[in-house]
């Protein structure tokens, strides 16, 4: 396979990104999700609308925007600016949080499912027996949640891998900072260097693969104990 | 620390081989963004830290100036596209015009007349040609001219107009047919060049921007497929 | 009752609840309860009367429950203050066994353990398996086991968490009767060794009979009648049950073990009984319960019968049962109380009027305990 | 038993099945049993033994399970064939109620209704859910619901089903007791009016004996005896509950009934009984239940005791109890036996002997139906 | 507000376009939910990897395969035109085609998640009572599984939306046949006609945000009926 150092490095790079979006997406979804799931509250609907609303926006024109909000005169570049941040657009950091806004729904909605379909109850035994909320929640929520955090994650993952159109307008391609695989394969097709598109691509996809399998397939393990015949 | 340099796609492959050449003679390194000029518009506006910027045309340069981020003396014209149809099938192209008028074909690729001057020149080809109705529902569109590139590559358009420097990268042998189209046909597809004002300092931009009058340069641009101005004067017809 | 303010021990409870059903029907639940601190109160109603909703107002499940509650001194819920669940030190036994089902039964056990405010003695674990004879499914999911050993293991978990207050919402219904007298006397050693009181939802009168000390009656959302258990049993006109349930109560002196007939002389103030021997060494005092449907009477002592036990006494009073074949006869034996339950063509048989001396036979057989 | 070629009629189970619960443990069931055709075989056996996985073999709902099945000559399951649950005309109150969550009480009845082979009678509608007390609660979701209201939409979910077999796994078990006389009956009358089997898993052995006119008691996933319910009750070596159930079952003829004294006189060949009358116009058969613990015995006859009925008898046999301080006696009443339970004492206090005549006291009170 | 013949147009085509795809993924996703949700087939982790894999590529690179695999000389373009059908790109059915592989992964998971979560007791008390599996299908898991198809209709729909670089790639810009709202807002903002870009991008925003906020407050009205005390 002949990948160049640039290649590797935008590899890195990705996995540096999509981790860190990743982590911290669920880092924040979670409790987004497990008050969406569990709230009656009117603002729920208007939450979840806002939440989902990014995705309707092609992700250049989403990146556009946030170019706009995160920039010297926008809103969001204004308070990174008065917190002595200076301003996102062009930094790993910008990165990571256009992806997250672009990101959120597909790890916000999963875990919001998973967590209603668990009902109270669970959560009702856990208190009676002394687990306080956050007990509850890392030892109760957490482990009958896992098929919506585990398609959180893997969504979330993903779509931060493959996302292009938002890096590139908020990132700018700089190389080592905001230069992703997808924008240097994307660099590669537009440049007719099929050949280098090819690899960095096939690399990709049996990387993800792998991962892939290996998730699916351990998930599936663990769940073969708990429901062999489904009683 | 290297020079930052954004620059139009249609002109990556070409400017690969200049830093190449670039940094051979030159202490200086040159770090490369890919895409296209709308986008590059908006980020400079927003404070990206490019030092120079290569247009796919004058109208984002304009604009720039227009907004004074950029040191208009620095600016030029560095190369001027050269449009071509082209088949992947052989033989296609040979009778182009006969071709194009009876709508022997299935699809016509172009670039978006919105997005790329390629496409802005096609037009002007198409109509210079009298073609405008009879290509009409025949047209797609890509993106920029990489796309169109593709359209055609892959098969699922028999014509596209591209430009010439696709067909003649160093690492590519033109496969099937081309025609490339004179340039009495369309308005000059001049790509300019700025400094950006963030960087009127920065001695790598400059020294750079030098070596892009070189001979050699001038060199490596028409080995590509353009054409280099004779004269290479800011942001004056050639 | 005694004064409150002398005696804050024991549980207080008030509270109101309305579920809403649809437009035109709700439930409420209303009830105002003063239970001792210690010992089994049982709870008894029919099929929604609100027994489940009462328990989960007391464990604070219930968050839009007003009222007040207190357990043994501590304020747990009034206007001002809500204690959350999980700071109420309670163990709660759901009426559906609600089972941690991504843990294995042990799984679940030891979940309780570890938030046990008071460390566990590894052999309380020991003993609690043991009894509930889930030694050998420890290592199953609950997907993997029956309904009953969910139940089982439900019940284990309770226990295991060592409150101060236990919750059991029919805990014996899915049992069959073996194993239910394997858990039963384990309950009862639980009410005398620990003080922890116990609030039990049961259809079973012979469970609620063998372990409650007090009873609460509930009839849709409200409460019929609270009391000791023993004043309660002899009320004829509660629905505890159905009339052959009915049955007096009555506490006794064990003062003779007959080893060589394996029975044993308890004593109340009426008399005294022979019933066979239980080996309970830690306590001498026994409680029976006497069915008002065990008990026959006649107008002269006769000694060539197989009932062993024959009393004097009074008939007290006469109540029409709900089956107008039948009569509820008061019995006054001393200074307590037993019934019998008769048909109507017996009483005018024996001319059994008010104020009678009749002879009272029962079967040791019979006795309930 | 009957020649299977000649009476094909009946439910011919025969099943293997295997649950992997760990690496070392594992459940086996294992099991052939050949049941009436008609009339409910009650299902007795302890926790875990297996009772569920038999229905849910016969439901089809074990992919897993390898055997035979024939009911009322159609084949079900074989080597070759596997009918498929949704195929076999039964109806399955499920050991929890398991109702559908998103549709209200009378949504799952509905759904019942419309998948029902037979058209429903609307009366069968009203009928059923007033027998089950649910008029009040059908427009309820099942979270809306007190666990007994579940219990008895599920029960009146598959009875409307109107199927060819009806699987009822504890379905009255977290039920009270008046709610249980309200629905047995009606249990009863499906019974004898419609021809369909009814296999029904319970604890309570008053249910049973009430029900049920086959049994099939289990142990560790194997059979431990099968047959009919008369002669099953009066082994003393059977684990039915406790020995304090055991009793005899006898099938009496209505002779008269006393409007006075509302009681009926019922006759059996071993001679006649008073009970409280019972309204059962459509039938004058009776089957009453004799516990051995109401039995009592006198060498003489008496005349002022409240107990209307006594019978003579011989003693045919003197069994060891459980409890040592107690004797079973089997007692030849013509050509029917009873069992009365006696302490040991009182057996030598009479000097009871094989083939001794005595008087057999049971009183009406006390006889269980 | 001052949208073009053109925007309109577009903005019905978009309309079209995920409608069709929302609905296509919908019946084609379910059965695989439906297969991986009750599996325990060694397929399974297999099957979920490659669902979930058109998400790690960009999409205009996943869009520049497909370009080629629909091309007259790829595998489903000799396919096609062996059909007679003619090669999809720079058709509507050809984006609906690419619009799905990349929305698979969307659809599919939540749903899968949504069934797992239902177990198999509604489905045997529905066999016992006579429902057969198509019967169980719609009148047991469809209503039980309706948070995952809500948010599979939501996350494919609106993925469909904002969509644009496959969409890009495969649709060749034609008017009233694939060029799409995203299209039509990058180019815009492409064009650096910044007004147009957000009239457009703010008659998205809104009349989406309408959508979602009108099923989310149906969907939670709908709960509100069933659950209202947890119990
Ligand atoms: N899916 C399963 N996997 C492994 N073991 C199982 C599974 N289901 C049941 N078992 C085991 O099979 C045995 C029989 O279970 P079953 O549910 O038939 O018992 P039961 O007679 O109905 O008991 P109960 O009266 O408690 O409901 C139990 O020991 C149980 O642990
Ligand atoms: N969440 C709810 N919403 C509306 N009504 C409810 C709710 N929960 C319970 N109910 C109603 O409240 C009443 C009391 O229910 P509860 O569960 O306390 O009864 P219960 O005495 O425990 O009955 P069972 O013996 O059948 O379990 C019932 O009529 C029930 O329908
Ligand atoms: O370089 Mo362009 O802007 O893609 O024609
Ligand atoms: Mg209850
Ligand atoms: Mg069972």
């Amino acid at each position: 396979m002949n990948l160049s150092d640039g290649d590797m490095a935008t590899i890195w790079l990705t996995l540096r990104l999509a981790t860190t979006v990743t982590i911290l997406l669920l880092i924040l979804a979670t409790p987004i999700a497990w008050w969406l799931a569990r709230t009656n509250s009117w603002l729920k609907g208007l939450v979840s609308a806002l939440v989902a609303l990014p995705l309707v926006l092609p992700p250049t024109v989403l990146g556009f925007y946030l170019l706009l909000a995160m920039g010297p005169n926008g809103a969001i570049g204004q308070f990174t600016q008065a917190l002595g941040l200076g301003t996102l657009p062009f930094t790993f950091w910008g990165l990571v949080v256009a992806s997250m806004v672009y990101s959120m729904p597909f790890v916000v909605q999963p875990i919001q499912n998973a967590i209603e379909a668990i009902g109270n109850r669970p959560l009702e035994a856990a208190a009676t027996l002394g687990a306080g909320p956050l007990d509850r929640f890392f030892t109760v929520v957490l482990p009958l949640a896992k098929p919506g955090f585990m398609t959180a994650t893997i969504l979330g993952f993903a779509h931060t891998v493959g996302e292009f159109g938002i890096v590139l307008m908020i990132g700018g391609s700089i190389a080592g900072e905001t230069r992703v695989v997808s924008v240097q394969i994307y660099d590669h097709v537009e440049g007719l260097q099929y050949a280098q598109a090819h690899a960095l691509s096939g690399v990709m996809i049996v990387f993800s693969f792998v991962v892939l399998l290996m998730l699916y397939t351990f998930q599936r393990k663990r769940k073969a104990v708990g429901m062999t015949y489904g009683r | 620390k290297p020079v930052h340099v954004a620059v139009a796609a249609n002109f990556g492959n070409t400017m690969q081989r200049l830093v190449t050449e670039f940094e051979k003679t030159s202490d200086y390194q040159i770090a490369l963004s890919f895409g296209s000029s709308g986008k590059f518009y908006a980020q400079i506006k927003q404070g990206a830290p490019y030092e120079l910027f290569f247009s796919a045309d004058q109208a984002k340069p304009d604009a720039l100036q227009h907004d004074g981020l950029v040191i208009a003396a620095s600016r030029f014209t560095y190369a001027i596209g050269r449009l071509a149809v082209w088949s992947a099938r052989p033989d296609f192209v040979n009778k182009i015009e006969s071709t194009l008028k009876q709508g022997t074909f299935n699809k016509l690729a172009i670039a978006h007349p919105k997005l790329a001057p390629y496409g802005v020149a096609t037009l002007e080809v198409l109509r210079y040609l009298e073609l405008i109705d009879a290509t009409q529902s025949k047209l797609v569109r890509g993106e920029n001219i990489a796309q169109t590139y593709q359209f055609v590559s892959s098969g699922n358009a028999d014509l596209g107009f591209i430009a010439l420097s696709q067909l003649l990268g160093k690492n590519k042998v033109p496969q099937g047919s081309y025609w490339l189209v004179p340039d009495a046909m369309h308005h000059a597809i001049k790509q300019d060049v700025v400094l950006l004002r963030s960087a009127a300092k920065s001695q790598g931009a400059k020294a750079f921007l030098d070596f892009m009058h070189t001979h050699k340069a001038r060199n490596i641009i028409t080995e590509f497929g353009y054409l280099a101005p004779n004269r290479l004067t800011m942001g004056q017809d050639i | 009752m005694v004064d409150k303010i002398e005696c804050a021990k024991g549980i207080q409870a008030q509270f109101q609840l309305n579920y809403r059903q649809s437009a035109k029907t709700h439930f409420e639940l209303d009830i105002d309860i003063d239970i001792p601190g210690q010992g089994i109160t049982a709870i008894f109603g029919g099929s929604g009367s609100g027994k489940t909703s009462l328990l989960r107002c007391i464990a604070g499940l219930e968050q839009n429950a007003t009222g007040s509650l207190m357990v043994n001194d501590e304020l747990w819920q009034d206007t001002s203050v809500f204690v959350a669940t999980h700071k109420r030190s309670l163990g709660y036994v759901f009426q559906e066994a609600s089972l941690f089902e991504h843990l294995t039964a042990m799984g679940n056990l030891r979940y309780a353990i570890k938030r046990s405010a008071q460390t566990t003695n590894p052999e309380l674990l020991t003993q609690v398996v043991s009894v509930m004879g889930i030694e050998s499914i420890l290592s199953q999911f609950p997907q993997q086991l029956s309904g009953g050993e969910k139940q089982r293991v439900a019940i284990a978990r309770a226990l295991l968490s060592q409150p101060k207050l236990l919750l059991m919402d029919e805990p014996l219904a899915s049992l069959d009767t073996p194993r239910k007298l394997e858990i039963l006397p384990y309950l009862e050693r639980l009410r005398s060794s620990f003080n922890i009181p116990i609030l039990y939802v049961s259809h079973a009168v012979d469970e609620i009979v063998r372990l409650a000390d007090h009873l609460v009656i509930m009839e849709q959302g409200k409460v019929l009648a609270q009391g000791g258990i023993t004043e309660l049993f002899s009320r004829a006109d509660l629905p505890l049950g159905v009339s052959n349930e009915v049955g007096a109560i009555v506490e006794c002196k064990v003062v003779e073990r007959d080893t060589q007939w394996h029975l044993m002389r308890v004593a109340f103030d009426g008399g005294e009984l022979w019933l066979p021997n239980v080996a309970n060494k830690d306590s001498n005092s026994q409680r029976i319960r006497v069915l008002a449907s065990d008990v026959s009477l006649t107008l002269t002592s006769h000694t060539d019968s197989s009932i062993l036990n024959v009393l004097s006494g009074q008939i007290a009073e006469i109540i029409n049962d709900q089956d107008p074949a039948m009569s509820l006869v008061r019995l006054k034996v001393g200074k307590s109380y037993l019934l019998a339950r008769l048909t109507q063509k017996s009483l005018q048989n024996l001319a059994l009027t008010l104020g009678k001396s009749v002879w009272i036979q029962i079967k040791s057989a019979a006795i309930v305990r």
